[in-house]
């Protein structure tokens, strides 16, 4: 009897060491787990931005120079006319943008909705100009909206010689045609998103509403879209991103033309930081960017937050 | 058998040992060449370079990065920042000493004075290529800016005979192409088109302008009255470009005039390649002309494409870097690149009765009647003067001037100016 | 049958307005149809269309001519970023970094939104916000601070290197995807499998995992098609032979100083946008169902 | 099977504490219910045996081990969800044996085991479908099988039958109870519902707001509640409360405040008046069927009888009892009849209060006296 228990503790201790280690482990091995994403996104995300508003406040012209000198780059940029014309065309396309490719995103996946045959066929239709590069369909839309090679000489051809199509060379319309294309590009994204929120929507709901008269309009209006109220901030917080960082669309569409017509703020920090040599003007613009993101991003994170919040306290 | 085994051994290691030297004496020459011909004739022409750097023994690679010559830059920057210097590079005008000053570039005196490259390369790029004194960049040939095309068809039609010398006879020429119905100029707009046609205007109607306010970077020669009198000239010719401009290709625009829609077309001798490629003969379907010259002196402005070498760690990169610089400057190459590109070789001692288009034979003798006449020029639409912060700005102004229609020649002009004074 | 569990908005209204609507619906949908597929429309025309015909009749019109010859040009012979192998060796290139990197980047999302959604700690949430920062940055910006990074690990100019700038800059959209959609998961689940004796990655494995697939469907198409058509990094941080498919494309649609071949570019156009065209096309229906099941919220 | 033993735990989430010095000895082999209404911490305090929550003070025994910092997996426990939490994509057969596999137990001794819970349960038949495949009930058995397919010192219940219809649910009570007899395992099973606490429990332990009310045997819960929390939530129709006076001199009464007239009064037994005290202010507690129709057969057989005339207001009739809601004073008490002799609306009826059934409330400390 006396034995016993010194028996079961020296059986016992051994493994108990290994076995605490490996609990803890245990423990902690989520943590471990996230560490390398969250290490590399952390450094992605902070020490990029760092190191471009350390560049910005430099004076590097031709290759990174770390010297600090100050603001002066960010009084250049707001005295330069393209700089102006980009921030104004940002704001300009971004709404545009947001709404046309919301409204249209939003009416497709409404007619949808409506058991349409074939509907894989139209998802599909209106999905594919995601999938491809606009590297090529800026291409092929330059070509569709130049009055000389597109629509306006089709129409042209067909008889109607008086047509007139060329927003693409106009200065003041040009910018509606990169908001065409980028509307093209993004709404069948939208669509999609709204479609997966119209079909998560209770039958029932619509069912009651149907009962008591109301009609289908105003079922979507009064129903339906309050409803599928938060696919909305996604959709525009997605489109948002989109916007503020459209490059290769303008580059391929008009290259920033006619003129400097149709510049956007990407592509002015790409001109200056790498064709130019002016990288510290460059990083400054780039910053501004990131400023005119978060102006978007600001108001979301407080949203999303007080939204939580709420949801926690109900319970 | 101990000492067979041990003298078996002995003959191996030093036959190794003797392979091992040869391969450090003999290095194997590689290169990569970092350029901006990515496509058709241009990628055509670069392939042919590898095959010889490959006949002669060597390693090829290219990177070929098309578009926005920034996107060339960029590529060169983000392989500076991350340590690997690129071996050569397409780098040109001021770039090269750009580049040359940040003390990364490899000195080619050597191979220079071997081969004699200051006795047969066209002077005026001596001073681009050697920025300080000293051989950076090996140039591949000699574009001329200011051609003006014609089309054969349109003037037979309108009934203009001689190609016009000077900017009041191109005027009048056009009112008459202009009254028969047909478009006057062939233009696509782009930043650089824009400019090109421009400083073919500026170069024409004042050379001492063109000097001051784009070699120089004068800006008080671009608020000048003569500046405003180029404008105005610009203004008309605009005016004779058809309203599809905006997004149009030059290629497609070269088309134009090529098929008789237009009747002038202003581009540099590149156009030759598409000439060529569509099958139009000179003479037949086009003619090719200097651009008008109000003082009638032979003019020539100059774009130069040239490869950079950067140093190398690596000894069978130094290697290839020579070998490459070497096949560059051999009157085979120089001959074959240009028959493709529609430029003429850099060396002034290369034979062009063979295999070259009359306007490439007319370019290289305006070249030497220029040189003569002191009216040589780089282009600063092409990169070959002031910074490119400087260039850019001002060309941002000449392509928003063509894209906008009741911008005034005297407002351009003074935006001109304060633009690059911006940039300051 | 899906549809019987749904609401007919129009089943309820009368016979004639029943009809006139679909008439409605229909049209909208067919004209809307038309705004959408002209630009691939054009490109395919073009791709089976001679030289002379393009150049005659202009870049959108009917053939007049027709030849499968441009694709088989277009794919192996072709003259494009300095070589004259078509854009075959291109496609390859995207193929062999697409594929790592589309996978690394779903998997490490997949277990970090496994662990944001199920194995929350102190903290857990403020760092799932930062990370989808991420998903903000411009690429202009990251440019030259990538180019350092990929120096110091010695990946320039490396497949390898450009993989794993996709996978980090994924990182943020897969993870936000995939903690959305395992959110959703009962935690029961993940209980019940505790007390079963189930660890960490055995929960994963034979529990999360199993319920993934729409979700990582979703993740597959958006990384695939991103990063597929990606082209600044593509072009910057890649060299000599292994330059990926949008470095060719960019040299196809840009205008640069040689002559077009409208016939053969739109083949080689269309090659290398088939794979993303081809995974939206099978993949649509799943993409949807995922965005249904709680991707983005 | 082994005992359980928790000392002071308390829980705090952030600065909420969740459970306050809970204290439970749960003897080897017994079937404790924890009950009470939603948000009183049992679910909690469920979690935190099984070790899914962790502790923030005190300490948990299985056994004589100390649990405190013990993985789920290493407890010892086995446990059924209120969802079930069957593994979606897993067949019936892998549900049950997933956590045999975990534990690396071989094929042939999980085959045996799953065959003797099949069987044992009648889901033989189950086997190979998916969850998604069977009905509530089917898959509220298996959610047991892949409990009782392990022999574990501990079963948990978490609310197993609140997602059952009403029929099924006193079926499957009755299976858990036949189950237990048979295993005689040692069982902890969380409820909001008293009627299953009362089937089920050897012993209830009733929670409120974090505290641990009674902890005894269901018939001591329901007939001596150890307060007025307990006595309101065990049993339903709720035992009815009115507030009266003690009064000893002469024969014990309780003399009610609000009734009509000058106070009704009550007998009393002798010593629980002496207890309470003279005077004293209580609350009288009275389920509602010792509070029905008054029968003069009654007089010799019930010693501690008392009379209280009251107008009926509502009659619910339930079918095996009728409840009719009767006004005395301000408040509406619940008695209940017999069907046939059940009183109509309007009507006053004299009802017969069972004081020996009685229970005496402090006002002030709401306690049982």
């Amino acid at each position: 009897m006396a034995v016993e228990p010194v028996t079961l503790t020296s059986v016992k201790a051994a493994p108990n060491h290994g076995r605490m280690l490996r609990e803890r482990l245990a423990t902690i091995l989520p943590q471990l787990v996230l560490a390398p994403s969250l290490f590399a996104t952390l450094i992605y995300v902070f020490v990029f931005c760092g190191w471009t508003i350390w560049i910005s406040l430099s004076n590097s012209s031709l290759l990174p120079d770390y010297s600090i000198s100050g603001f002066h780059h960010y009084v250049e940029l707001w005295s330069n006319r393209r700089w102006t014309i980009a921030y104004t065309n940002l704001f300009l396309f971004t709404s545009l943008y947001v709404i046309g490719a919301t409204a249209i995103g939003l009416l497709l996946a409404i007619l949808i909705d409506q058991r349409v045959r074939a509907e894989a066929l139209w998802r599909t239709i209106y999905l594919y100009p995601l999938a491809v590069s606009f590297v090529v369909t800026g291409t092929v839309w330059r070509w569709l909206l130049s009055p000389s090679t597109g629509v306006e000489r089709v129409v042209h051809q067909l008889g109607w010689a008086s047509f007139k199509f060329d927003w693409l060379v106009q200065r003041e319309m040009a910018i509606y045609t990169v908001v065409i294309t980028g509307i093209w590009q993004a709404s069948g994204f939208v669509m999609a998103l709204f479609l997966a929120g119209l079909r998560s929507i209770d039958p029932d709901l619509v069912k009651a509403a149907q009962i008591d008269g109301a009609s289908m309009p105003r079922i979507y209006r009064r129903i339906i879209l309050p409803a599928i109220g938060p696919i909305f901030i996604s959709v525009l917080v997605v489109l948002l991103q989109f916007a503020i960082k459209t490059f290769d669309l303008v580059i391929a569409l008009t290259g920033g033309g006619p003129g400097i017509a149709t510049t956007v703020p990407a592509i002015y920090v790409y001109d200056l930081m790498f064709q130019r040599g002016q990288m510290a003007e460059g990083a400054a613009a780039a910053i501004m960017i990131l400023l005119a993101l978060s102006l978007v991003l600001v108001p979301y994170t407080i949203w999303k937050n007080w939204r939580e919040r709420r949801e926690a306290a109900r319970g | 058998m101990y000492l067979a085994r041990y003298a078996t051994a002995a003959v191996a290691a030093s036959t190794i040992l003797g392979l091992l030297s040869v391969t450090a004496v003999y290095a194997v020459p590689k290169t990569n060449l970092l350029s901006q011909w990515d496509n058709g004739s241009d990628a055509a022409a670069i392939a042919k370079l590898g095959e010889m750097f490959t006949a002669a023994g060597g390693k090829w690679e290219s990177t070929s990065i098309a578009g926005h010559t920034a996107n060339t830059l960029a590529k060169l920057r983000a392989d500076v920042v991350s340590g690997n210097l690129p071996p050569a590079v397409q780098l040109k005008g001021p770039e090269i000493a750009e580049w040359d000053a940040t003390g990364m570039t490899l000195s080619l005196d050597e191979i220079a004075r071997k081969e004699n490259w200051d006795g047969v390369v066209a002077p005026e790029l001596l001073s681009v290529m050697k920025p300080k004194g000293s051989w950076v960049a090996v140039p591949m040939n000699i574009h001329r800016i200011n051609w003006m095309w014609a089309s054969k068809i349109v003037l037979d039609k309108v009934g203009i005979k001689e190609m016009p010398k000077t900017w009041a006879e191109f005027n009048a020429d056009a009112e008459k192409v202009k009254a028969a119905g047909i478009i006057p100029i062939a233009h696509g707009s782009a930043d650089w088109t824009d400019a090109t046609t421009f400083e073919i205007v500026v170069y024409g109607m004042d050379i001492d302008l063109f000097r001051k306010a784009f070699i120089e970077g004068n800006t008080d020669a671009m608020r000048s009255p003569q500046m405003v009198a180029a404008f105005e000239q610009y203004r008309k010719m605009v005016k004779w470009m058809d309203p599809g401009i905006a997004g149009r290709a030059w290629d497609a625009a070269a088309n134009m005039m090529l098929t008789g829609q237009a009747a002038f077309f202003f581009m540099g001798d590149w156009s030759i390649g598409t000439f060529n490629a569509g099958g139009f003969k000179e003479g037949v379907d086009y003619l090719c002309g200097q651009a008008p010259a109000d003082n009638g002196k032979p003019g020539f402005i100059l774009n130069s494409d040239s490869v950079v070498f950067f140093k190398q760690k690596d000894a069978d990169y130094l290697a290839g870097s020579k070998l490459l610089a070497h096949l560059i400057m051999t009157k085979e190459f120089q001959t074959i690149f240009n028959q493709a590109k529609g430029s003429i070789p850099a060396r002034l001692d290369v034979d062009l009765s063979k295999g070259f288009n009359p306007c490439q034979q007319k370019s290289q003798q305006d070249l030497g009647e220029s040189i003569k006449a002191g009216t040589l020029v780089r282009s600063f639409a092409h990169n070959m003067t002031i910074l490119q912060k400087y260039r850019g700005a001002a060309m941002e102004v000449i392509t928003e001037f063509v894209n906008t229609p009741n911008l005034a020649a005297n407002d351009a002009a003074n935006r001109m100016a304060e633009a690059v004074e911006a940039q300051q | 049958m899906a549809e019987a569990a749904g609401y007919d908005p129009l089943g309820a209204a009368g016979t004639w307005r029943h009809q006139r609507a679909k008439l409605v619906v229909y049209t909208l949908l067919c004209l809307f149809a038309l705004y959408y597929v002209l630009p691939l429309g054009v490109v395919i025309l073009n791709s089976f269309r001679d030289l002379p015909d393009i150049n005659r009749n202009g870049l959108i019109g009917l053939p007049h001519s027709f030849s499968l010859n441009y694709w088989s040009l277009a794919w192996d012979k072709f003259c494009v970023g300095g070589t004259c192998a078509g854009i075959e060796p291109f496609f390859f290139n995207s193929v062999s970094m697409v594929v790592p990197a589309t996978i690394i980047s779903t998997a490490v999302g997949a277990v970090n939104g496994y662990v944001l959604a199920k194995w929350r700690f102190t903290g857990s949430e403020v760092l799932f916000g930062l990370m989808t920062l991420g998903v903000f940055m411009p690429g202009q910006m990251v440019l030259l601070p990538w180019a350092r990074v990929l120096g110091w690990l010695g990946l320039t100019n490396t497949t390898s290197g450009l993989v794993l700038i996709h996978c980090v800059q994924g990182l943020s959209f897969t993870t936000l995807f995939c903690r959305n959609y395992y959110v959703n998961i009962p935690d029961d689940l993940i209980k019940a499998a505790r007390i079963d004796g189930a660890g960490f990655w055995r929960i994963f494995r034979k529990i999360v995992l199993p319920l993934s697939p729409p979700i990582l469907i979703v993740t597959v198409i958006w990384q695939f098609t991103n990063i597929w058509n990606e082209f600044l990094f593509a072009v910057i941080f890649s060299s000599g032979t292994h330059q990926p498919i949008t470095a060719a494309l960019i040299a196809l649609s840009a205008g640069g100083t040689s002559v077009h071949q409208y016939n053969v570019e739109s083949a080689a156009v269309l090659i290398a946008a088939l794979p993303p065209l081809l995974v939206y096309v099978f993949g649509g229906r799943y993409f949807l169902r995922g965005l249904t099941q709680g991707a983005l919220k | 099977m082994a005992s359980l033993t928790i000392r002071n735990l308390n829980k705090t989430f952030g600065s909420v504490a969740v459970l306050k010095g809970i204290d439970l000895e749960v003897e080897t082999g017994e079937f404790v219910v924890l009950v009470g209404p939603s948000g009183c911490g049992k679910s909690t305090l469920l979690a935190m045996i099984a070790g899914l929550e962790s502790v923030s003070a005190g300490e948990i025994r299985i056994g004589e081990r100390i649990v405190n910092g013990v993985a789920p997996k290493d407890r010892d426990i086995a446990m059924v969800f209120q969802s079930y939490a069957l593994y979606p994509t897993m067949t019936v057969r892998a549900n049950i044996t997933f956590g045999m596999e975990s534990r690396g137990v071989p094929k042939q001794a999980q085959a045996e085991a799953l065959a003797r819970v099949a069987a044992l349960l009648q889901i033989q038949g189950l086997l190979d479908r998916k969850p998604s495949q069977l009905s509530g009930g089917q898959r509220q058995r298996v959610a047991m099988g892949r409990a009782l397919v392990r022999d574990p010192a501990l079963f948990l219940f978490d609310e197993p039958l609140s997602n059952l219809d009403a029929k099924l649910r006193v079926e499957m009570r009755t299976e858990i109870k036949k189950l237990y007899q048979r295993l005689g395992q040692t069982t902890i099973y969380v409820t909001h519902d008293q009627v299953e606490a009362m089937t089920l429990a050897s012993r209830i332990a009733v929670m409120h707001q974090g505290r641990l009310q009674q902890f005894a045997e269901p018939r001591t819960v329901y007939d001596r509640p150890a307060n007025m929390f307990v006595a309101g939530f065990i049993g339903s129709p709720p035992m009815n409360f009115l507030p009266a006076q003690i009064s000893a001199s002469g024969p014990a009464v309780l003399v009610l405040e609000e009734s009509e007239g000058q106070g009704t009064r009550l007998p009393l037994p002798d010593d629980v008046a002496q207890s309470a005290g003279d005077g004293r202010r209580v609350l009288l507690g009275i389920r509602p069927e010792n509070l029905t129709r008054y029968d003069h057969r009654w007089a010799d057989e019930k010693p501690c009888l008392g009379t209280i005339k009251a107008p009926v207001e509502i009659v619910e009739p339930t079918g095996a009892e009728t409840m009719a809601v009767v006004r005395i004073g301000s408040r509406e008490v619940i008695a209940r009849y017999e069907p046939d002799a059940a009183p109509a609306i309007g009507e006053t009826v004299t009802l017969a209060v069972d004081m020996a059934k009685a229970c005496l409330f402090d006002p002030a400390t709401e306690m049982l006296i």
